[in-house]
């Protein structure tokens, strides 16, 4: 499958991300959006590294920061506009919240509480261990989630019965406020991995090339019955922790500074350096992809918001 | 055919008729394959099912529930042991802002048949391993919470929470775990065959005219033996097991108030914030007239580990008994 | 003299009192210290006080809450911020197990003198970030918790908790953090010196005859404008703040039923097994006669994401108003 | 301190810890212990190689099999006896019981739950840290307390803030039915450290000098500001998880051979072998321990049981 992914289709993907980005910002002025809101922007390479090599049965589980995995993982992006601009056609049907994107026929879910997906995971992946099928769990989360005692009792068990789980992890240096190299008590985390009988790895998440061919490789690991990977993407995280956060506590020096390496640009750079695209195409690309979000965005609008009637419907299944 | 059964086997009998009806149906937690479960109510699935589907697990509760998060999602329809209920404070995360949640954030999408089984009461060892805790469980939404207080029920009940497509916190009852079937007053002739007890229906357990006693798990025994010592002064005590703390059965408790106008509740979790207070206002949202109140509960202490002073705090026979008596102004 | 302060600002600068009159007082917590907290209400500590003092952590909250108990048994006075309740899922075998239960469990031997300070309510974000719960913890022994409506509030209960010499949980409402000084309609006039507000003491906001209108936190100020709103239509409702939920201020609420005759309880945790259950029983366990009884909480569901969801199950000035007057008769 | 201690003196050690637990034995069959009990027989070594090396200001946080690392800390046997016997004159005055010890004057606590015990003893080291005094915690957990995220959580931040924190893990090769070899991914728990920038070593926690050796070196590395420690002390628990355990889950064969490697013989025959104490000044030795623990035992059965009125004290402090 990875085969047919090109850097130039991974380009399109990264511009899809950053553009649904763009989009849910709108959001947030308007209060169209009225409780806290996470992008990713600037962590495109991430997901995008990631598109082409899941199937249906393999499974994603995500966090806070979700929209650009959930992208990655093929979930409808107008359900999920929808559902983070709190509307009954929403894919949870505005019950859920950008927080809460579930897609059950592609196995994503993604969940507000720092670290509580990578033992979801863990779920999926024994799951295929029992069907004996050649599936694999994704975990994705963010540098501060390796330090929860849920990251540690997962990826243990993943270990010990050698389960197909790839974790990967967003390091872009910060949970919030607290910087990762405070928080860690090694200096990488991929070196983390053989206390839990997995491979490790880190890469430089703004390459989109680098992510992917470690993905794959981890993937291919946890086909073959090999064990779970930790894969440590390095990255940055544009914008504040969620909008509206004023953000003093990285400098200013610091933040320009790692702006001024995004991904899209760099792998924009790559393909024209290659030959394997001119500008003029790529821009066109960009312009096609901002016309359609918006587009998507200008109708997710005219939907309607869900019925207070139904607040209380789904508490209990029967 | 019945037979007389204790209610580990009714748990483990409820299980391995479970498991071969529904082949999507697992166990997990610490010691319930190899050992079959420290008190035996997972005895001879692992070897039956194969390690699989019932997996022994390091003592790593987040990871169970998460587990059973993502095996639920992938179909199968968990049963994770939380060895004593004591111990959900390290996983109370999966279990309330997940399993309890996710069908609900995903607008109905997913579904989480997922059973937490798991040991209440106290049977001596302290503040740490005595605690019934279905009062916290039922205060967040989207948890069934059940608790039986016979095998009979506790087999038919197990049954009903495996099927249910709902999230079911089971609480089985230490005391009630280890007592023998012999020692059961009723509930310990189990039929063989696979049946169930609804969640969410009362049993009156004893007919009675001037007081409802309601109750549920270890407590109900107790209350019945209390209301038999009661009729001998005159006191007629009708005695009702709740089975579970979610869906509560009003309708049966109303009834009841309705013909006695006194209301005794018996729980052997913490007094406040709790099971006994909700009973006690539902009857008031209803507007049955009620005459006499009482709460007899842990008083929002925590269980002490020597007996003298464990007996002076969780609800017993005695204390059962003065209660009756207080509550018909008899004491 | 006094100024116009949010509630965030109060809570800083009771901290920086403690921490200035008592060396032993420490904050620890996700981004207590370079931030200042999420919502500010750590600010300006751990540049007056260093890092060792105010502590940033991991997102680490067992071992945030553990070390607390070590820091107790040192001496020490953490304390601890968990950012928001939602969260305390992950971490609440230290708090109810550990922090709840070892001075009972030590025989009094051992003080545990920790704050557990963190946000709650609803300002819209779903499910795992808008819940209050003070009725998870109150339920479980050995724990009060504490929830205030205003600026004035805030800063001399924050004063009160950490001088306690129990473990006190401490919930800044969101929507107050969030909320302007000029806001405020009662309690931004804070004086600049340190005082303390009583734990256990309620607070009449407004007095009134027809309805007992009993509440905290967040849905205070929705309460007081129905009530203004009610006056209009010719009821007088008294609204109680009860600013702590452990220990509950019964004194002041059955004083006041006792006029009225009618309770109506006002709660942004969930509706069943927690304050608004208690509140009415411990009502009629005092025998004060009850006319009229209404709770008024989320029912029982998750908080949904969407505002059109989420307004129809917490309540607001809306609701409140239409629960007054049903709880009057005049619905 | 710790050179004043010598073999024959942690020979003693181990006989009051094996004799304490045979007494604490006593009271189960006659209901005097109405709960659980989890004793420590066949794994003295390990405490009593701790013994000696500690001062008022280590502080030491233990299990629900906490009775010899109580004895190690210096905490008075009677009074704890008197706890585990559920009497008045208990060091918790009956409260606790036995999973319960605390003595505050000793920094010496437990606790029942798993793994529980690490992030408490991270407090205390970190107290140390404010403090700039040179006391160190010990965290004395079981095997199976690694798996757990508290552990985990703890060691990251001891490690991250090198902070004076010496486990001890009792590798006892089982946690109540579940091998060790089959809950962790990693063949040791030593090698695990270095994810936490701890220091790792596994010993024979049969040998009481090799127990203290390490002990010893890793007391001086916190002490020395180089931050914590894991020991793992490999050993095996001769009686059931708790007393009334069938223990079925471990063969007969494997009870019987690792029972007859009992520390106790084994410090015995070195002490003869070396020439450092004859067999008769031994068992010499072993008789007056018994005298005293069972006069002890019989002065703490005529102790009264606590008064039920007082149960409901010592709720809240005020
Ligand atoms: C258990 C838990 N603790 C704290 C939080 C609050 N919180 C939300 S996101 C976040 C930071 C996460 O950092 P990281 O994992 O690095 O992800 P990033 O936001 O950088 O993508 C925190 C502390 C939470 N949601 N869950
Ligand atoms: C969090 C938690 N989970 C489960 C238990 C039940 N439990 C008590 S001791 C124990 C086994 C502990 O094994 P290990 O840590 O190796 O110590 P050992 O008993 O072998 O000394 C278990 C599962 C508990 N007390 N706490
Ligand atoms: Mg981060
Ligand atoms: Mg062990």
């Amino acid at each position: 499958m990875a085969q047919e992914i090109t850097l130039k289709d991974r380009y399109g993907y990264m511009l899809w991300m950053r553009h649904f980005e763009l989009a849910c910002l709108e959001g947030v002025p308007t209060r169209e959006i009225h409780g806290e809101l996470h992008t990713g922007v600037g962590q495109e390479a991430i997901s995008a590294g990631m598109v082409g090599f899941l199937s249906k049965e393999d499974a994603m589980c995500s966090t806070h920061r979700n929209h650009m995995h959930a992208i990655a993982k093929g979930v409808d992006l107008r359900a999920m506009l929808a559902e983070i601009f709190e509307k009954s056609t929403g894919i949870c049907g505005g019950f859920g919240g950008h927080m809460h994107i579930f897609d059950p026929s592609l196995k994503f879910s993604a969940t507000g509480i720092v670290g509580a997906g990578v033992p979801v995971a863990l779920g999926h992946a024994y799951a295929a261990r029992l069907k004996g099928n050649q599936a694999v769990a994704v975990a994705v989360v963010g540098d501060g989630a390796v330090n929860t005692g849920a990251f540690h009792e997962a990826m243990n068990m993943a270990g010990a019965l050698s389960l197909p789980l790839v974790v990967v992890v967003e390091n872009n240096e910060w949970a919030i406020s607290v910087p990762f190299s405070a928080s860690s008590a090694t200096e990488t985390i991929a070196e983390r991995a053989p206390s839990w009988r997995a491979h490790g790895i880190r890469v430089n998440g703004l390459d989109v090339e680098e992510v992917a061919n470690a993905f794959e490789a981890a993937l291919a690991r946890a086909r073959s019955g090999k064990g779970p990977s930790i894969i440590e993407a390095m990255c940055y995280r544009f914008r504040g922790h969620f909008e509206g956060d004023a953000d003093m506590y990285r400098s200013k020096e610091e933040k320009e500074r790692r702006r001024s390496e995004d991904p899209l640009e760099r792998t924009k750079e790559t393909l024209v350096a290659r030959g394997l695209a001119t500008l003029e195409e790529l821009n066109e690309i960009e312009k096609s992809v901002v016309a359609s979000i918006s587009e998507m965005l200008a109708s997710v609008r005219k939907d309607p918001s869900p019925s207070g009637a139904d607040a209380t419907r789904y508490v209990f299944a029967e | 055919m019945a037979r007389n059964l204790n209610l580990s086997q009714c748990i483990s009998e409820a299980l391995h008729l479970e498991m071969e009806r529904d082949p999507q149906v697992l166990v997990i937690g610490e010691d319930v394959g190899g050992q079959g479960g420290v008190f035996g109510a997972t005895r001879g699935l692992q070897k039956k099912y194969g390690s699989g589907r019932v997996l022994d697990t390091p003592i790593s509760e987040s990871a169970i529930t998460g587990m059973g998060v993502g095996l639920a999602l992938e179909g199968y329809r968990p049963v994770l042991e939380i060895m004593f209920v004591d111990f959900i404070g390290v996983c109370l995360d999966q279990v309330y802002n997940a399993i309890a949640k996710n069908h609900y954030m995903s607008g109905g999408k997913v579904r989480m048949p997922i059973v937490i089984k798991t040991a209440g009461g106290c049977i001596g060892s302290g503040a740490q391993h005595s605690q019934c805790l279905w009062g916290l469980f039922a205060h967040l939404p989207g948890l069934k919470v059940v608790a039986p207080s016979n095998p009979y029920d506790a087999k038919g009940l197990m049954a009903s929470a495996v099927e249910s497509d709902d999230p079911v916190v089971f609480i089985e009852h230490k005391g009630l775990l280890l007592k023998r079937a012999e020692d059961f007053t009723f509930g310990s002739d189990v039929p063989a065959e696979r049946y169930t007890v609804p969640i969410g229906k009362a049993n009156v357990v004893r007919e009675g005219s001037d007081l409802t006693l309601v109750t549920l798990s270890g407590t109900v025994a107790p209350s019945v033996t209390a209301a038999e010592e009661a009729l001998k002064k005159g006191i007629s005590v009708e005695v009702i097991d709740l089975r579970s703390v979610v869906p509560l059965d009003m309708d049966t408790v109303a009834a009841s108030v309705k013909k006695t106008g006194k209301i005794l509740v018996v729980d052997e979790d913490y007094l406040s914030f709790g099971l006994s207070a909700e009973v006690v206002t539902r009857l008031l949202e209803r507007k049955i007239s009620i005459t006499s109140v009482k709460r007899l509960a842990v008083p929002d202490v925590p269980i002490p580990g020597a007996l003298s002073l464990e007996q002076e705090v969780v609800p017993n026979e005695r204390s059962i008994s003065a209660a009756i008596a207080e509550t018909v102004g008899k004491a």
